[in-house]
C-alpha cells in the first residue's frame, strides 16, 4: 500500500552503514531509534541560523529561538491530541517525566498507605520512581500479574484497585512482549476508584497514534529518542487542572516568578517545571520528528509493525531450538524478544552482530517481567518504520548461524 | 520609516513620556496588581465602576516605554465602557497585538500595532491588558483586592 | 598575539546572519553561547554513523556510542582536571547539577537549623533549589552581601560561616557582574568550618581554566550549552568520596544494581545519577565543544575577554547618561551590565536589536543581586572568544543611537 | 579466522561447555559474590587459602559463554598462586582484556584475548576477576562472607 518500509530506510543515514563488513541491520529501534535526515537537517539550521537562549531575550535571534522552541511545545500536544499546550512540560526523557510526577505530585499529594498500582512488566523507570517515593513516604506499591495469554490479568488488575489506590500507572505498549494495554479500560477502572492513570507511552509513541482524551490518561510521557528525535529531549504531559496546582519540581531560571534572597515565588505552567536552559535545539529536532512521523502515518506504522511481529514470530519459531515470548494477537507491535536453547542471550547478540544484525540482550530494564517470563534475559528484535522483511530475514539466517556456531553451550 | 520608528510610533514615545491617569484612584472599586515575570515589571491597575461602566481607571508602576504607552492608552480606552465592552476591548487587542491586525474600534491603541513585530516585547503591551482583564473578573467576583496576576499566566509561551 | 577573534569568528557559521539587514553582533554569550561549526559536525556525524543507546547494548553501534559517550565524561573530567571520570555526573544543564545536589546530598545531610551560606549575586540557579529545600527540611539561608567595591565582602562571608554552616555555595564569575570570585580563599573559610564548597562554573567554563583541585572546590557544575556545546547537556563534578555516600536522585534504567517489584539496588557511581537514557549525542558535542575551547586556549580567551571589557567599559562610560556596573580590575571578565538613563534596559535592547546588536536586557535571573545594585533591571553585553573590538564599537554607538532616539522617556 | 571464532576461540567454547571447578567449595577461607549489573549475570568464588597461597578455587553461577568461560579458566590460573601473586594476574588480565595484549604469564587465558575486541563484553571476561579480587581483599580483611561487588564498581563506564 501507501507504505512502504524499503523507501522509508532512504530516510536514515546511518542506515547505509557496514557493521563487520555485513550492512547493517538495525534491530534495536526500542532502545533507540534511529534519526532521519530531516530531523539532522532541522537541528543544523536551527544552530546555524536562529540559536539563542529562550525566553528571556529582547533580541532577534533570541526571539526566534523561543518562536521555535514553543512551536515545538505546542507540536508535541498536538501530536498527543493533548487539550493545550499549556501543561506540556519538556523532559529529558520518559524516565525524567516519571520522576517529576513522583517528585511534584506524589511526595505533595501522597500519604503513608496509600497505594499505587502497576503492572509486573514496567519498565525500570515505571518502577525505581516508586520505589524511591516508597522508601520516602511509606506508599504501597502493588504490583499486577500477567495472566496466562501474557496480557495484563485484567481481574487481577481490578482487584488490586482498591480504597487506597491514588495512582494506577502502566506502560501503553511494552518494552518487551510489544503488548498494547487496554488503556481506556484500566483508566475507567483507574477513575472509578478515583484514583489517576500515568500512562509510559514510550513504546508507544514511536508506533502508533496517541490521543490522551480518548485513552482517559491523566499524564503521559514519551521520550524524543525513541521517535526518531535527538537524544536528551521528551515530554511530560499533564491534565491542566492537575498541573497546576503542583508544585516545582526543581529549581531555577525561567520557573520563577519573583526571587528573594530568602524564598521565591513560582511561574505559571508549564514553565514552574522547566527550571534552566531547556533542551532547545532537541525540541526543534523533535519537532521535525513528529512532523515526519505524522507524514508516514502512525496508523500505517502500527499496522506495518504489526505484520513484520507477525512474520518475524514465525520464521524464528520455525528455527529449532528458538523461543519466542509475548502475545500473539492484533494487539502486538513490533518488538520480538526470544531465546535460542543452550545458548546465552549475550553469546546470541555478539554473533548477529558480527552478521550486521543489530539486537538487544538482556534484562531491557524490565527485571521483574524476566522472572516472571522465568528467563535472567532474553534477546531482542525491535522494528521500526524502515524495517524491512528482509532485514527479518537476515535475522532469522543469522539466528540459525549462530545456533550452529555455538551448538549447544551453556 | 524604519523599523524602531513602526514599533515606537511617536504617540507611544509621547504616553511613555507623559502617562494619562497615573496614580492612585481614590476611591476604586478594584485595585488589581500585575507582573510580567520575564522583566519583573509590575503594573497596578484601578477602576472605579459605576453603574455597570467603567467610571475611571488608572494605573500606577514604572516600566519600559511600551507597558507604560500601553497602560496609559489603555485607561484612557477603557473609560465609559460597560464591563462587557471592556472585555471585548481586551479581546481585540490581543488579536493585533498578535498580529492579527488592528480593529478600527480599538481607536488610539492602533498605535501598538507596530509591537507586534517585536514578538519579545508583546507581553510588555498586554501587561495592562491582563491585569485589567483580572481587574473585571476581581469586580465581577465581588472583590476589590484581587491577587497579582502575571502575564506568562494568560499567555503562555 | 596568537589569538585573534576575528579569526575565531569565522568558526561560527551564525554570525553570518544578518539581523534587521545589519550584520549580526552577537554579544549574548553569557545567556547561551553560539556552536562552532566542528560542535556540529561531531554531532550530525555521530547520528550518521555510530547513534545508538549506550551501556546496555551487545552490538557495535551501542559499543561506539558507549565510548563516545564514555569517551566525553572522561574528556569534560579532563577539563575540571577533576581526578577521575567516576564523579563525573552528566545532567541537562547546571540548574539541574545544583538540584541534584540540593536532592541527592541536601535533603538527607541537612537538618533543621543547619545553614546554607550563599552570595547576593547568586544566579536563580544557585538560590532557588535552595529555597526548595528551605521549604521542606528548615535549613536556613545566610546571604552574603557585596561589599563597596561590587566584590564579594569576604569578611561578611567570613562572619556568614558558622558552626552550623554545611554548605557553601557560590558563583565562580558572577553572570551580570563579570567578577571572578577568589574560590581558593572562600574554599578556605568553607573547610575550616567543616562546610562543602559548591561552585556554580556556569560562567567561568567558557571563559578560563578550571582547575577543580587548585580551587578546593568539592561539587562544580557548568553548563554544555555555554561552552560552545549543545543544549540539553551540562555536568555536575562532586568529589568522589563524596558521591559514593549520596543515594539516587531520579530512578530509572541505566542506574540501578537489581529491580524487584516493590525495591531497587542501585548501581554505583557515575550510572547511580544518571537515570534513563542521557543526552547521548549532546555529550559527544560537549566533547568537541571542550577540545575547541583547549585549542584556542582558555588562558588567552580569559586574557581577550578582560581586555575587551576593559574597552567596552571605558568607551561605553563616555556615552552620556550610560551607567556600567560591576568592579574594575583584573578580576573582571566579559560581562557587561549598564543602563541608560532615563530609557528602560528592554527599550534600550529593542533599539539594539534593530542595528543588529544582540544583548540582554532583564533581571539575568538574578534578582537579589538586582536589588543590591538598586535597579529593576539591565542591559547585559556578554564577550566570547569570537567577540571583536569592532563588535564593541558597534554596541557603542547603537547605544548612542538608542539614547538619541528615545531622548529621555521614563 | 572470522571474527566470531577470534573472540569464541574453540577453547573458550570448550571451558564454557565444561566449566573446571564448578560448585562450592567446602571447606572454604572466602565465599564473593559478583553480578555484572548489565545483564544481571551473578556469579560466586569461592578460595581455599593455605599458607598464603590459593590452594583451591571455584565458582558457581550461570552466565555467557564469555563469562563461564573466563571464571572456569580463571579457577585453573589462581591455583597455587600466592595472594599477591593472584593480584598481579588480576592487573595483567584487565590489561590484556582493555586491548593491551596478552602477557606470556597469562597462560591458558590468553584465549579470552579476542573478547579484548569486543567492548560490551569485556564485563562479562572481568566479571570473575573482579570477583576474586573482591574475594582477595574479603579474605586480607579477615573476613569470610562478603558484600556482593558489581563489575561497575570497579571499571566505571
Ligand atoms: C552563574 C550562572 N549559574 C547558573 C546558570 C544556569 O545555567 P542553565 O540555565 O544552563 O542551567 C547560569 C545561566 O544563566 C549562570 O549564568
Ligand atoms: C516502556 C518504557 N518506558 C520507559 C523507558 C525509559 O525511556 P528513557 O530511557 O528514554 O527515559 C523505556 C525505554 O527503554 C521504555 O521502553
Amino acid at each position: 500500500m501507501a507504505f512502504d518500509a524499503s523507501v522509508r530506510r532512504l530516510d536514515f543515514p546511518i542506515l547505509e552503514r557496514r557493521v563487520h563488513d555485513a550492512p547493517l541491520v538495525y534491530l534495536d529501534s526500542a532502545a533507540s531509534a534511529q534519526k532521519p535526515a530531516r530531523v539532522l537537517a532541522a537541528v543544523d539550521t536551527f544552530y546555524r541560523q536562529h540559536y539563542a537562549n529562550v525566553h528571556r531575550g529582547a533580541h532577534t535571534l533570541s526571539d526566534e529561538a523561543t518562536s521555535h522552541y514553543e512551536a515545538a511545545r505546542a507540536r508535541t500536544a498536538r501530536f498527543l491530541n493533548a487539550p493545550s499546550e499549556r501543561s506540556l512540560v519538556f523532559v529529558r526523557n520518559a524516565t525524567e517525566g516519571i520522576n517529576l510526577v513522583a517528585h511534584a505530585w506524589g511526595r505533595t499529594a501522597l500519604r503513608e498507605g496509600d497505594e499505587i498500582v502497576l503492572t509486573v512488566a514496567e519498565h525500570h523507570a515505571n518502577l525505581v520512581p516508586w520505589h524511591l517515593l516508597a522508601a520516602e513516604r511509606g506508599v504501597v506499591i502493588r504490583g499486577v500479574p500477567l495472566g496466562r495469554d501474557q496480557r495484563v490479568d485484567m481481574d487481577a488488575l481490578a482487584d488490586a484497585i482498591g480504597p487506597r489506590t491514588r495512582l494506577v500507572t502502566t506502560f501503553h505498549v511494552s518494552n518487551v512482549l510489544g503488548l498494547l494495554n487496554p488503556i481506556a479500560d484500566i483508566a475507567a477502572l483507574a477513575h472509578a476508584a478515583g484514583a489517576l492513570l500515568l500512562v509510559d507511552g514510550a513504546q508507544a509513541a514511536p508506533h502508533l497514534p496517541v490521543d490522551v482524551q480518548a485513552l482517559g490518561a491523566d499524564m503521559y510521557v514519551f521520550s524524543g529518542h525513541k521517535v526518531g528525535a535527538p537524544s536528551g529531549i521528551g515530554a511530560l504531559w499533564v491534565r491542566e487542572d492537575l498541573l497546576r496546582t503542583w508544585p516545582p519540581f526543581l529549581g531555577g531560571g525561567e520557573m520563577i516568578r519573583s526571587v528573594e534572597l530568602e524564598r521565591s515565588t513560582y511561574a505559571d505552567i508549564p514553565m514552574r517545571f522547566e527550571a534552566g536552559t531547556p533542551a532547545i535545539a532537541e525540541a526543534v529536532g523533535l519537532h521535525a520528528a513528529l512532523d515526519y512521523l505524522d507524514e508516514v502515518g502512525l496508523a500505517a506504522i502500527w499496522d506495518h509493525d504489526r505484520a513484520l511481529a507477525r512474520y518475524a514470530i514465525e520464521r524464528l519459531r520455525a528455527v529449532e531450538g528458538v523461543r519466542v515470548y509475548g502475545p500473539e494477537g492484533d494487539d502486538r507491535g513490533g518488538i520480538v524478544p526470544f531465546n535460542v536453547e543452550g545458548v546465552h542471550p549475550h553469546d546470541v547478540a555478539s554473533a548477529l552482530d558480527t552478521f550486521g544484525v543489530a539486537v538487544r540482550a538482556g534484562h531491557h530494564c524490565a527485571q521483574p517481567l524476566m522472572r516472571a517470563l522465568g528467563v535472567q534475559s532474553t534477546v531482542r528484535a525491535s522494528f521500526w518504520l524502515h524495517t524491512t522483511r528482509d532485514d527479518v530475514d537476515r535475522l532469522v539466517e543469522a539466528v540459525a548461524e549462530a545456533r550452529a556456531f555455538f551448538g549447544a553451550v551453556a | 520609516m524604519g523599523f524602531l520608528e513602526q514599533v515606537y510610533r511617536d504617540a507611544v514615545l509621547e504616553h511613555a513620556r507623559s502617562p494619562r491617569n497615573r496614580g492612585a484612584l481614590d476611591p476604586y472599586s478594584v485595585r488589581q496588581e500585575g507582573v510580567n515575570p520575564s522583566c519583573g515589571d509590575e503594573l497596578v491597575v484601578y477602576l472605579h465602576v459605576a453603574d455597570g461602566r467603567v467610571d475611571k481607571a488608572s494605573f500606577d508602576g514604572h516600566g519600559c516605554a511600551i507597558s507604560q504607552a500601553a497602560a496609559s492608552l489603555m485607561t484612557q480606552a477603557v473609560r465609559g465602557l460597560t464591563l462587557d465592552e471592556a472585555t471585548q476591548l481586551i479581546t481585540r487587542f490581543k488579536a493585533m497585538i498578535r498580529g492579527e491586525g488592528a480593529d478600527p474600534s480599538l481607536g488610539d491603541l492602533a498605535v501598538l500595532e507596530g509591537v507586534s513585530k517585536l514578538h519579545a516585547r508583546v507581553k510588555c503591551a498586554t501587561l495592562a491588558f491582563v491585569t485589567l482583564d483580572a481587574a473585571i473578573d476581581a469586580y465581577a467576583a465581588g472583590t476589590s483586592e484581587a491577587a497579582q496576576v502575571s502575564v506568562d499566566e494568560s499567555e503562555p509561551g
